[in-house]
Formats: structure tokens, sequence, C-alpha cells
């Protein structure tokens, strides 16, 4: 009898890799001779294999199991897929790995639905007026080369997201060959400025959060169970937080204008009015009553009344939090996104990693990160004023060659960028893509990337849960589509057109990578085994665990500078603030096309397949204004209609859009799809790193008169119960925790 | 057909299940989902769509009532005269409660869904004609009915996403009843190996696709026969009683101060899910 | 006024009852156009259901059952009035029954092959319907006896068996008066068939009273058990708004109630289409109306019953349920249900409508109007508010594909009926002389001619 | 001994009721008034019944066998039906449940008691049966009609006596 469990322990022994894929491949062929489908042959190249003399590591009907890492986003969670027949069904999470240990979100599951997407781009296109001609991949290599002749390299910009391992080293270098620094990393959404201030108050960018540790969280805004740096790692650390420090449950309070998934599971979920997050956290310094020196000067005026008055907080709510943080120690003071999106930004988030430092949390529930052995393949994180620069050069001209490596600026940077006009200002634009995207239709050359289920690399997370771990990405079927290419092998193609000679050595990028991973094969752990069981062992498990050192935080406390504006007067002509969510699902839309995540309920709304303007209730009943109506929101920069969701987690002077919905192009299932927040979005910056400022759009809110009906899961008895004991809650006080199991 | 096989077997064919006897021998697959620790992230019903072959129905078929989610997060919240939710919201996953006695399984007029040795409430697709009775008299209403013929159904699975398919379950065409299996196919292969070894499946052997992904472990499943297993242990240390339809615990004068419960347990179709209370700090 | 003239004369009861399978008036034909208009525009939609699925019906999870089972259980409904005059006035010997008791049986059998439709209709499947069928099969597996829908299933197969076994024995009299009739033709033949040479012998006769009477009191029970049965689908199972203990009770009133405002329609109908003003008198009518009326007060009193139990009750689902009915997005149905059904009836009790045609056929109308209200009000608002509120489910209204096939199920019927009209003596021959011939020696016995009303 | 057919009609029960008795007392060779007369009539009449004399009905005893063995065969089919081949196991509910087969036995107790009645009415009453000599359609309209069969040397007699009693019509089997 062959088990499931046998045919993984395969796994772990030693064969070809590529010979595995081959064989794969064929399984793939073979399915296509039956009529199921049509996977890539190397015509002339492969012989005819019987499917009942498959390699060992191939049983028909038994699932096969490898090891990679997700791709969905930067959090960098293991993976284990699941394949059939040389098909990638399922991915599940790497128990291996710290940071998921064994779990993963629905956005990684779907991860999948990326891969089979089709929608994808399948061969490399050329712009032929308005549409694209398919060429080979010499061509357009070729065209590459020929366009930057003559170039100057600070004429050609390259844009990513966030880049990390081999792929970035390759990718460095290839900028260096072409003797341009003009690498623009920009992720849409990203805690840059919570780094800036974690930076100033703790000495690193990102230090380890130990919820799991706390007895209180107190988050402002931070959606670490659902968007927040590495939500499935979080969400573990909030369970265990919620077992108990010492067998006492811990508490979760949440401050933010617009409920976010994590407020949703909060003991106590605060409104606070948009932007006064830092106010708040001042006033809940001052009620301690705790703090000396600089630190006491500077809340001395954040009494209970003015806080409360400033932020919409009861005070009786900030003298039980106060109370509650005084009692329970240690706990944990999170800055999150709703914190950090205005021009005071990095004042708001200083604010409140100064209560972390007041409450004497660094050290404990904030611990020094672990640095990365080889910086060059540390993360390089994005961040919302690259994207900013690069702008400002196109519009200026600066740049004749833009290569964009997957991100779609056209649908995230703020209509009044006008980054689709500044873009064509670039004489030749390439877009390495999945999916014809806003971003890829503008481009001049569209090269077809492989899923990140076909494609070699590495990846080392920003946030490290335990040791520093590199994070192999290897391919879990042959490719799907015989003419995309991995973002490696392109790379290594692009420098090879510069660098010849040194490059010259290996075949391919999964050449370069078993070649570089072997190079440091003792600083990896592998110093004594032999070159190709450390390279199989590697790819068995899918990540390379390292020591790293990790330094000490700085326990300095420096309020020099930190002044917190008063909350903004109302404006007459736009009296909303908009809040722009990320949510779970849709993260900053580069997903949207993944008919699962298009499908999962919002989980606070339960919408799905649509964009929807959430507003209070009873601002709502003001403007006469009932769930389904559909709604003009209107900023200073433009306008979007959509249809109105009452919903009772938001302060009442804003109302929130989703991001993410609202693509004009990416494929059937994104396309046409809802709005896009980003195109009402004013272009205000934190003033001290220059990132965007996502929440400082007011806008106004009109009728349209047009009705609709609400896609979504929730029936007509809304959020409640009837009576029926269906979810049930009890409090603290009611239920003896200690006796479960 | 054979009237003295009827009358050898009476006594067999005349017990009741569950209330005098308990044929659940070795295995009674159960769950238990601590709602303190869901935080509804929906990765449990993602993975339900990718390991049981659930179709996506789109945004009109969605509108209509139409969607397949075999696991579904619910989202309550309780207002109490209250402006804001500021005690957070609860999620309940909600799927197939694998009812003991369950009320859609007498209403079938084909027997098309049955009650298995190991505890489960099966399906039979191809039994199926699609009466719907049985989603009619399921007091969860956790029964799914293909309205359409979704595996033809224009960018339902169209070329290359059809690949993800799981060959391990079926794909349903239209005018079929479907609904959580509690991944009856993992269960029914870690079955088959744990018999060819001569034991019963061990704690953690088998989950179930949630309960894989479930970021915070709310979602416990396996053997509630099992005196070993995690299940077993939860739903003893709660005192709910799998057979009971009325726990001894909630009749003790001042409540109680246990969290483990069924819904709809006065319903007496004694669900095989206990769920653990959401819990709420009283301090804040 | 009498309700049948006892000087009639027997020859010309034949004819005129004869002549209706000959000539009936243009209304006939024009009824006849538009019943296969409407059965056809069923059948289209039935064969787009057919292709699709079920979705296009606007069904949902979980509103899965709608306008089929609550229009199934209208023409089960309406089947048990044939039942009432013939088998119940038989046994208790009103022979005012006579001469409309006839149609009334056609109907029960055509309303059951509607109904019987209807079932097909709603199955997702329907090409394998028969996996419903018990009979021993390779499959070896049974349908699950345990089900209500399969005791339906039963009961309505015998039912409807029983019902055209029924119709046959008591028109094979008047068959072989057709027989009698016919010269020639493809007609005589078939009656001749049908007739199995009956001649009226004294052996026929007594044996034909033993049997005739036999069946009749089998048919009582068991048309009350076919809609208890059926109130049982809903009853047996657990939903708020279903699981009533006065569920068998009412929906046997309901059922009588929904035929005999049906046979009053029919009544007014055939009497002017196929002119048998002779027989189908208005005495006869105002008897039908005021029995109408009375079971029109049992469905009040029991609807009365089921609400205030549900009332005074701790079930707060029901309760809820209830309220949702009266309040919520079904409330102008069920209002207008209640108005129809117990309301318009009350005309009945006023002397001077009680024999008016046009009132009579417009009440009648908005009696069964009522009626299918109620069974609709029955299926529909427990799925859209039953247990579970997150699926509670107050705005899936049936889409044009599903009034579609109710609307041609009412063609199909009309279709059969008229059909049967045209083929087979639409009134009892023989029954209506003997009830002249009584009504003849009751007047010679007294000696004078009675007057005044039965 | 061949006999020969004889059918009167008679305008109405009474003359009808005459004839009969009349024959029953007359004693007649060669025709017994028992087996060789039937009186057809348009319509069901209790008297004719009575006059004719108490003849047994059996079709209650198929109605009692139907019944009985239609609930009886019902309840064992159904019970073994649900014991044998693939069991299907109810939560909650024995294999073979009482309650659920008492409906159905109840309805197979009348499905079996109504076919075997009209099983026993079509034995009892003789049917289908061919057509009698000397049919005469007027029966089916209003007249009564007595068939008598006779040997050669009664037909006169009850001639006679048809005649005596003014029979609107009498037809006559043509002689051997």
């Amino acid at each position: 009898m062959i088990d499931s469990d046998s045919v993984k322990n395969l796994a772990g022994h030693p064969f070809d890799r590529r010979d595995f894929l081959k064989v794969l491949g064929w399984g793939g062929a073979a399915a296509a001779l039956s009529g199921c489908g049509n996977t890539s042959i190397e015509d002339g190249k492969e012989t005819v294999v019987s499917y009942v003399e498959a390699k060992d590591y191939v049983i028909p009907g038994v699932a096969v199991y490898f090891n990679s890492t997700c791709a969905q986003c930067d959090a960098g969670c293991s993976i284990t897929g699941k394949i059939r027949e040389g098909r990638v069904l399922k991915l599940e999470g790497n128990p291996e790995s710290p940071i998921n240990k064994g779990k993963l979100c629905g956005l990684g599951q779907a991860a999948v639905q990326h891969h089979y997407n089709p929608d994808r781009v399948r061969e490399p296109l050329l712009r032929k007026g308005d549409k694209g001609e398919a060429i080979s991949w010499e061509k357009a290599y070729a065209l590459i080369n020929e366009k930057l002749a003559g170039v100057k390299g600070e004429e050609i910009a390259l844009l990513s997201g966030d880049v990390s391992g081999h792929q970035k080293v390759l990718l460095g270098n290839y900028m260096d060959s072409l003797g341009s620094k003009n690498h623009f990393v920009y992720e849409a959404v990203s805690p840059a400025v919570v780094r800036a201030a974690n930076l100033k108050f703790y000495g690193v960018e990102m230090p380890r959060y130990r919820i799991d540790k706390a007895k209180v969280v107190l988050s402002f805004g931070a959606d670490f169970l659902g968007t927040w740096v590495s939500p499935v790692h979080f969400a573990q650390q909030y369970a265990a937080f919620r077992k108990g420090v010492d067998g006492q449950r811990g508490v979760l309070i949440q401050a933010e204008s617009k409920m976010t998934l994590t407020g949703a599971n909060a003991d106590r979920w605060l409104a606070v009015r948009p932007g006064t997050e830092g106010i708040l956290a001042l006033g809940i310094i001052n009620a301690l009553g705790v703090s000396t020196g600089d630190v006491a000067e500077l809340v001395k005026d954040y009494d209970k009344a003015r806080v409360s008055r400033d932020t919409g907080v009861e005070p009786s709510n900030i003298d039980k939090i106060a109370a509650l943080l005084k009692l329970r120690s240690p706990s944990l003071v999170l800055a999150g996104g709703a914190a950090e999106g205005y021009v005071h930004g990095m004042q708001n988030a200083a604010a409140i990693n100064l209560l972390n430092q007041v409450l004497g949390n660094v050290g404990k529930t904030i611990e020094a990160p672990v640095s990365v052995p080889f910086p060059q393949m540390a993360p390089s994180k994005g961040r919302t004023a690259a994207l900013k620069d690069l702008n400002d050069g196109l519009a200026a001209g600066k740049y004749k060659v833009l290569f964009n490596v997957a991100t779609n600026p056209v649908f995230t940077a703020p209509a009044s960028y006008k980054f689709r006009d500044n873009m064509a200002k670039a004489g030749f634009k390439v877009a390495f893509a999945h999916y014809l995207d806003e971003t890829a239709l503008q481009a001049d050359l569209v090269l077809p990337l492989d899923s990140e289920m076909e494609d070699w690399g590495t990846h080392v997370p920003e946030y490290l849960a335990d040791t520093v771990q590199i994070n192999i990405q290897q391919p879990l079927m042959e490719r799907l589509h015989a003419n995309t290419r991995g973002m490696g092998d392109i790379l290594l193609a692009l420098v090879k057109q510069r660098r010849a000679e040194e490059y010259k050595a290996f075949d391919d990028y999964y050449g370069y990578l078993r070649s570089a991973v072997l190079q440091n094969k003792a600083a990896l752990g592998g110093a004594g085994s032999d070159d190709d069981t450390f390279w199989n062992d590697t790819l068995s498990n899918g990540i390379v665990k390292l020591s790293g050192a990790s330094g000490a935080l700085s326990l300095k406390v420096d309020v020099s500078g930190l002044k917190l504006p008063a909350p903004k007067e109302i404006d007459e002509q736009y009296p909303m603030n908009l809040i722009p969510a990320v949510t779970s699902n849709l993260r900053d839309g580069r997903h949207t096309n993944q008919p699962w995540i298009q499908e999962s309920p919002d989980p606070l709304t339960t919408i799905v397949w649509d964009s929807w303007v959430e507003m209070h209730p009873k601002m709502a009943l003001q403007l006469g204004i009932v769930e389904g109506d559909i709604v003009k929101v209107t900023s200073k920069t433009g306008s979007v209609s959509a249809q109105v969701y009452l919903f009772p987690g938001i302060y009442p002077d804003a109302v929130s859009i989703p991001i993410g919905r609202g693509h004009d192009a990416m494929g059937r299932y994104a396309k046409g799809y809802g709005v896009n927040p980003f195109e009402i979005m004013d272009a205000v910056f934190e003033s001290a790193t220059g990132e965007l400022a996502m929440h400082e759009t007011r806008v106004n809110i009109t009728k349209t008169g047009q009705r609709v009906i609400v896609v979504k899961d929730e029936g007509p008895a809304g959020g409640r119960q009837m009576g029926r004991k269906i979810a049930a809650r009890v409090s603290t006080d009611q239920v003896d925790l200690s006796k479960e199991v | 057909m054979s009237v003295t096989n009827l009358l050898d077997n009476w006594a067999a064919v005349r017990h009741f299940h569950p209330i005098d006897d308990k044929p659940h021998d070795p295995y009674k697959w159960a769950m238990a989902i601590d709602l303190d620790a869901c935080i509804g992230c929906n990765a449990c019903a993602v993975a339900c769509y990718a390991e049981n072959n659930l179709p996506v129905v789109g945004r009109e078929k969605f509108k209509h009532g139409q969607v397949m989610h075999w696991m579904r997060i619910e989202r309550y919240w309780e207002e109490d005269g209250r402006d804001f939710p500021d005690q957070g919201f609860q999620f309940l996953p909600m799927m197939c409660q694998q009812c003991e006695a369950a009320p859609c399984e007498t209403v079938c007029p084909v027997g098309a869904t049955n009650h298995t040795q190991d505890g489960l409430n099966s399906q039979i697709y191809n039994r199926c004609i699609g009466s719907r009775y049985c989603s009619a008299n399921c007091p969860f209403k956790v029964r799914y009915f293909n309205w359409y013929d979704y595996p033809t159904t224009e960018n339902v699975w169209p070329a290359e996403m059809n690949y993800q398919l799981n060959p391990d379950v079926t794909v349903r065409g239209k005018g079929v009843m479907e609904k959580c299996t509690f991944c009856v196919q993992r269960l029914r292969a870690a079955e088959v190996t744990a018999k060819g070894e001569g034991r019963i499946v061990r704690e953690g052997e088998v989950q179930t696709a949630c309960q894989q992904s479930c970021p915070t472990g709310a979602i416990s499943f396996g053997n509630l026969v099992d005196p070993e297993s995690r299940v077993h242990k939860q739903w003893q240390a709660q005192q709910v009683d799998l057979d009971k339809d009325a726990q001894e615990k909630n009749q003790k004068e001042g409540g109680t101060d246990l969290r483990g419960y069924r819904i709809l347990e006065e319903l007496r179709s004694y669900p095989s899910v206990m769920y653990l209370e959401r819990v709420r700090e009283s301090a804040v | 006024m009498k309700d049948i003239r006892e000087d009639i004369a027997w020859a010309k009861i034949n004819q005129d009852v004869m002549k209706s399978l000959e000539n009936p008036r243009p209304l006939y034909w024009v009824i006849l156009f538009f019943a296969v208009l409407a059965f056809g525009i069923g059948i289209g939609c039935e064969v787009y259901q057919y292709q699709m699925g079920m979705g296009v019906a606007n069904l949902d999870n979980p509103h899965v059952w709608g306008l089929y089972i609550a229009t199934f259980i209208f023409w089960i409904g309406m089947s048990h009035s044939g039942t009432l005059l013939s088998a119940i006035l038989h046994l208790m010997h009103a022979d005012w029954r006579k001469p409309i008791y006839r149609f009334a049986e056609a109907m029960t059998t055509f309303s059951l092959m509607t109904a019987g439709l209807f079932v097909m209709v709603h199955l997702g499947r329907l090409w394998q319907f028969y996996y419903a069928v018990p009979y021993p099969n390779e499959r070896w597996v049974w349908p699950n006896f345990q089900s209500p829908l399969l005791w339906d299933a039963m009961a309505i197969f015998t039912y409807l068996s029983s019902s055209v076994l029924f119709l046959f024995v008591g028109m094979i009299p008047d068959l072989a008066i057709a027989r009698d009739n016919m010269q020639s033709g493809w007609r005589r033949k078939l009656y001749t068939l049908l007739a199995l040479g009956w001649e009226g012998t004294d052996r026929q006769w007594r044996n034909f009273r033993v049997t005739y009477l036999t069946i009749a009191c089998f048919l009582i029970p068991l048309a009350v058990s076919v809609h208890s049965i059926v109130a049982s689908d809903f009853g047996m199972s657990q939903q708020p708004g279903w699981h009533v203990t006065s569920f068998p009770p009412y929906f046997v009133a309901g059922a009588l109630y929904s035929g005999c405002a049906a046979i009053i329609t029919l009544f007014i109908i055939l009497r002017y289409v196929f002119k048998f003003e002779e027989y189908m008198t208005l005495p006869i009518l105002k008897k039908i109306v005021r029995l109408t009326f009375a079971i029109a007060m049992v469905w009040t009193y029991l609807n009365c019953v089921e609400f205030a139990s549900v009332w005074y009750s701790h079930d707060a689902v029901s309760k809820d349920l209830l309220i949702q009915k009266m309040t919520g997005p079904y409330a102008p149905f069920w209002w207008a249900m209640i108005f129809c059904g117990s309301i318009v009836p009350l005309i009945f009790a006023i002397k001077r409508f009680q024999t008016n045609i046009p009132v009579l056929f417009a009440t009648s109308l908005l009696l069964n109007l009522g009626m299918w209200l109620e069974r609709w009000m029955i299926v529909s608002p427990t799925f859209s508010h039953g247990y579970y509120p997150w699926t509670w489910d107050h705005d899936q209204w049936p889409s044009m594909i599903q009034w579609g096939i109710v609307f041609g199920s009412f063609g199909w019927f009309t279709l059969l009926f008229m059909v049967f009209c045209k083929m087979f003596p639409s009134v009892s021959m023989y029954e209506v002389k003997e009830m002249v011939y009584h009504r003849s020696l009751h007047l010679k016995q007294n000696g004078t001619v009675e007057q005044g009303v039965h | 001994m061949s006999k020969r057919h004889l059918l009167a009609l008679y305008g109405d029960f009474d003359q009808a009721e005459a004839v009969v008795k009349e024959l029953r007392n007359t004693k007649i060779n060669g025709f017994d008034v028992n087996d060789d007369m039937i009186v057809k009539s348009p319509i069901e009449h209790p008297e004719v019944e009575r006059f004719l004399g108490d003849k047994p009905v059996y079709v209650q005893w198929f109605t009692l066998v139907g019944a009985v063995l239609g609930g009886s065969l019902g309840f064992l089919g159904i019970s073994s039906a649900q014991a044998n081949f693939f069991m299907q196991m109810k939560g909650g509910k024995p294999i073979v449940p009482l309650p659920p087969n008492f409906v159905l036995t109840y309805e197979l107790f009348i499905l079996g008691g109504v076919y075997i009645t009209v099983l026993g009415f079509l034995i009892c009453a003789a049917l289908p049966a061919k057509r009698s000599p000397l049919y005469n359609a007027k029966v089916s309209v209003d007249n009564i009609g007595i068939l008598v069969k006779a040997e050669e040397g009664a037909v006169g007699i009850l001639k006679a006596i048809f005649t005596k009693h003014k029979a609107i019509e009498i037809q006559e089997e043509a002689g051997k």
C-alpha cells in the first residue's frame, strides 16, 4: 500500500529536480494526448516515457509534495504544493517555516489561480499601434539591447516591488551593468512610515513583535491579522496570546477610524477621529501618569478631556485602557496603516512608539530582529515615495527606458500623478508581467513571466519570525505556457548582453542559483555534505535557516520634534475623510483577478465582486442614504461612484472604499468590477518621509438616485442573531479558561 | 430480498441511533471550533474551494444567492442600541454540522444522504435527484444546490483553471445537492492506510482542509471516540455530550463557566461540531 | 325552485348529454386554444429550465423550494373536491351531487395529473426521477421509505389510480349509452371497448352498486391521507411555520375548500359551454355554494387556530416568522390570502348572491387565488425567514420561468379537462335518470307537486 | 336442447315487477325463472333487486382479501426492502422505522383494496362480456328489459305473459 506519507518522504531523497520536471511535463503531455490540455514539449529533444515506467517519485494517482515559497504577498510564508500527475493542485503551509508554521491564508492559497489564470500573458508582445504582436524571445532580447544602445545609465529606470534574494542580486548587477542607479522599489501598500518611526525609536526598521508574549495589545490601526507585515505569523501569535501568558488571556484593544479585521476581533474597539491616533497615544501616556522629564512635559497638555474631544474616544475608556496597561505588563503597542497615512503620520507613529517606551515594552514584547548575514540578499522594501520620485523623473523626461517588474503603478498611483501620461514620455517601456494589467498595457514590450509555481528564486522575508531564513522558490510543475520565462532567466539573459563573460558559466537561472547556493554551502549550513546532497536537501526543505546576530534595541527616549497637530477643521466643501481600506483579500489589487479572492466575502462587510462605500448608519441617516444607494464620492482630484454599505465600524465623519478593485484591464475576473479609490486620492505626502499620505483625502458624498442590491453573503438580518444562540459570546469573568484543553 | 433476513436481524434493524446505540467504532469524526481564536480571515473557506472543487459562481449568481461556499464565515454584531461595534464582531465558521440525527437524511426520497459508520452525514451525488428536501429541512442551511451546470458554465473553470481541480473529489453537475464532507476523501485515505497497518487513524494524522489552513488553529478535528484525540479532550473538558440535546452543565444553577456549545442543539439533531464561545475581556 | 325537473324525459337526458360530445359552443374552442397556448409556454419554460439548470427559476440556497411546490399542493388540494362530491356525498345519499360529480371527479384526476407534473418539474435531475420509484433494481438501492416525499409519491399514485378507477367504474353505464348512441367510427370502438359490454343487467347493477360503494368508502380515508401526507412534507420537518400539529386537518380543509371553489368555477363554465342548464341547475349550485361557505369557515377557523397556537406558544422562531409573514415582504400576498380566503367567501352568506352566476364566478376565482396564495405563503416565507438568520433571504422572487411553468400547468389542466368533456359524458346520465326517477316517484306518492327549495 | 331468447321492453318498473312476479308464480316447462331470466335496467334500482329476490354479491370478499393482502404485503415488502440490499442508515432512526412504514402500509392497504375490488367487480359481474342476444339500445335510454330464454314450448306462454303486461316491444330470437 502506497500512502501519501511515503510519497511525501520521497521528497527527501536526492534526485535530479529537472529530471523530475521533465517527467511531470510528460505527464502533462500524456494528458494532452487524451485531450485534456497542453504543456510545452521541447520538439525533438524529449523522448516518450511510458507512464507506467515513470520515475519512482511519480506514482500515478498519488500526490507528491514539494516545498516552495508563497509570492502572493511579501510576508514570505513557506508553502508545500500538492502535485499530481504533473499539476499543482493545492498549496498548504510548510510546517517547517517559523513564519507560517504550516498555515496559509486565503490569498496564499489562491496562488494556484494566479498560476492557472486563463488571462496570463503567454507570448512576448511588441506594441504595434494599439495591438500587441507576438514575437520571439530572441527578438525581444535583441530589441532591448538595441533600444539600450546609446542610452545613458541615468536615463534608464527600473521599477519593481519588494525584492530580495538572488533575484535582487541579479537585478542589482544588471542595473550596474547598465550604469543606472535608478532602481525604484515601490509597494502601493507598505508600512514605510512605521519603519522610519521604528528606526527612530528602536534603532531598527522592523523589530520582532511578540504579540504572544504580551498581555495587552493596543493597536493603532495595525491590521496584523489581516494585512499588516506578516499576517499569518501574527495570527498564530495572536492565537497564543488569546490562550494567554500564565493563564491570563491577552486583551486586544484596537483604536482606528475604520474597523479592520483585527479591530473586529478586539475586546474593545475605539472609533478614533481620523488622524488623531497620536493624540490618543499621548493621552494614554498622560493617563498612565508614570512619565517624567521630557515625556511628562510633552504629554502634560493631553488631559482626558482634551484627548476625548480631539479623538472622539470617551474619557472613561482612556482611563480603563491606562489602568489595564498599568496592571498587565508586558503589553505591546502597534502603529499601523491607519496611523501613518497622514501628513503627520510619522508624528503619530512616534507618539505610539513612545507609548511602548513608556510602558517598558521595548525589549520585552518588541525584540531586536536578527540581521541577515548576506546583506546583498536582504530585502529592499518598497515605498510609495519611490513611485513619486519615478513619476517626477518621468514627468521631467529624465528616463528614456523604463523597466517595470510586475508592478502596476498605473492602477495604484493617485490619479493626480498622471502616471499613465508621464510613463508615455519614456521612449521605451518594458513590462515584465503576468497579465496585461493597466501598466503592461502602456508598455512597448511586454515580456510574460512564469508564475511563482514555475519559477526559481530565493526570498528573504523582511519580518523574520525566528532565525534568518532564506526561502527557496522552486517550480512545482512544468511551465504551463511554453513561452513564458522566469524573471531570473530573463535577468540572466539581459545581464549576459552586458557582461557575457562573467555569466557565461550559467546556462540558466537555475544553474546560477544552484552554483550561488553551493558556493556558500558552508555558510548556509551545508558544510561537510556533498554538493548534490546539500542542494537536494535545500530544495526538499524549501527553507535554509541561518543563525543571524541580533543586536540590541535602542532604549533611548527622544521626544524632540514630536509635535502633533490639532485635528483638522471640518472642510465645508469636502466634509468627509476618505479611508482607502486595505482588505485582507485584495491588498493592493494585484490579485483581484483570482476568482477565489473575488468571491471570498470581505470579512467585515461580506461583500463580494464589487467595491462599496462604507458609511456609518448615523451619517447615512443624516444624508438620507440607505444601503445599495449609488453615491458619488468626490474629492479635489476626481470622483467615483459606488454602492453604499452601512457599516457601524467606522468613524461617522469618514467613508471608506476598499483598494484593489476597479481594474479596467487584467482579465475577465478583474476588469469592470468595482471602483478604484486611487482615482480620487489627493497627492498629499507625509512630511518626514515623503510617503503618500493615503488617509488625507477629503471627499463629499452626493446621491446619484440609483440603487442596487448589494451583493454580499450577509442576509437581511445583518449581523443580528435574533435571539438564537449561534455565535455566542461570554465575558472573561463568567468563564474559566483554565479548564480548557 | 428476503423476509427471513428481516426477521433474523430484527433487533439490528430496529436500533436507534444516537440515543440507544453507539455504532461509531472505531471512528466518530467531530470538530471543535474556538470562536475566540477565529479571526474571520476566510482562509478556511478558500481552502475549502481549493480542496473540494467548489465553483466560483460569479457576481450575478452570487447576487441570486446561488453561491456554493460549503464553509462560510458569518459575522455577527449585537447592537444593543450602541453606535459602534466597540466590543468587536463575532465570526462564526459555518459548515455542515454532520448531525448525528440529521434532519436532512430522513427526508431524502432516494436515500442520497445517509449516516456513515464513521459518523459523517454523507451525500451521494450520483443518487441525488435534486428534490432539495434535505436543504429545506436543514436548520443550519448549509447545503448547497447546483443550480446550474457549473463545470460547463463560462468562466467557472475555463481552460487551465480546470487543471487545479482535485482529482480526489468529484466535480458536480447541475441538479445535485452538495455540502461540507469533512474532507471525506482525506478521511478515507487515512482510514484505509491505517487499516492496512492494522491500527486506527492516529490523532493529527488527518486534517480537514479548513483546519489545515486556519492560521490561529481555531479548528480542531479528529476522532471523538479516540480518548487521545484533542477533539475528544475538548468535548470532554467542555462537558458537551454528543448524544444529549440539552447538556447537563447548562442545567446547573448559576449557569456554566464552560464555553462549549452546539448551535440549535434544542432541535435534537445532535451536531458533531462543538463551538467554543467567543470570550470578551470584561476589564475594558 | 327545484334542483331538477322531474318530468324531464330520460331520452332527452341522453340526447342532451350526448350532444355535449358533439357540438359545444365556439367558446369551447377559444378556451381550448388558450389552454394549448398556455401549456406550450409552460413546456417552453420547462425545456429551458431542463437545459440550464434549476437556477433559472431564481431559486437559491436556502430558498430551495418555490412556486413549484406551492402549486403542487394547490393542485393536490384541488383534487379533493371530486372525492368530496362523489364519495362523501354518495355515502350520505345526497343525490343532488349526481349531475355534477362526474366532472368533479374528472377534475380530481386531472388536477392530480397536473400535480404530478410539478413533482417532476421541481426535480433538479428530472432524468433520474425513477430513483424514487420503489422497484427491485440493479443498483441494489431502494428509495428512502422514511421520506415524506416518498409517502407523497405513494399516496398520490394510490389516489390517482383509485380515482381513475372510480371515475371509470362509475362511467361504465354511461359509456354503454354512448356506445349505443354512436353509429360508427373510432369513437364507437372506443366506447365499446370501455363499456366492457355493459348492458345494465340485474347482476351487473348489483355488483356495480357494491363496488361503487366500496371504492367510495376507500376513497374518503385515502383523500384525507393524501393531503395529510402532503401536510407532513412540511409538518414532519423542523422548520418554523411548518412544524405545526394542525397542519394535516388544515391542509385537508384547504384542499376541500379550493376544490369546492374550483367546482363552482367549472360548474359555471360547463353549464354555459355545454348548455347543461337543465342539469346543472341553480339550486344545485346553491348547495355547493353553501357547502363551500361552510368549508371556508372551517378553513378560517383552522387558520386562526394555527396563528393562536403560534402566538401563545413559546416558540419565538415561529412567532417571528408569523410576524414576518404579516409585515415583511410577503405581507401583501399574505393579506391577499386572508382577504381572498376568509373575507371574500362571506359573499356566499348573502342569499341574493348564492345564485348570481357572475358574482359566483368572480368569487370562486378569487377563492382559488386565495388558496393558491395560501400554499405559496406556506412554502416560501419559511425559507426566507427560517431558523438561521444569517441565511435569511427576503428578496428572492420567482423568475418568469417559474411563473411560466405555473401558468402552463393551468393550461395543461384546462386542456385535459376540456378534452375529457368532449370525449366522455361530463354529466352522469344514468344517475341523473335515477335522480329524476326518485323525484317523480316522490311526487307520485305525495300526489302533489312539491314547491320550494330543497 | 336449445333454448330461444325473448326480450320484452317495459316503460316502468311497476309493470316489470308485475311481469317478474307472474313469471315466478307461473310454472312453465322449459323455463326456470332463476336461471333463465335477466332484468335489464337503465338505472340502478334497488326495487329491481328486491323483486328479483335475494341474490348474493361477493365483491366485498375480494375487497377484504385485497386490502389485507395490500396492507400486509406492503408492510413486509417495505420492511424487507429496507433490511436487504444496501441499508440506508439514517441518523436518529432505525433501519426499519415503524411510523413511516405504517403510513405506507395504510396507502397500500387502500391500493390493494381498490384494485382487487375492481377486479372482483369484473369477475362477479362477468365483465368484460359479449353482448347478449336481443340487445336493445332502448334499455340504455329508459326502458326496462326482461330477457328470458326458454325452450321452444315455453316461448308462447312467456310471450303471452309479456303481452298481457303491455310490453312496449317484444323481440324474439329467430328459431333454429
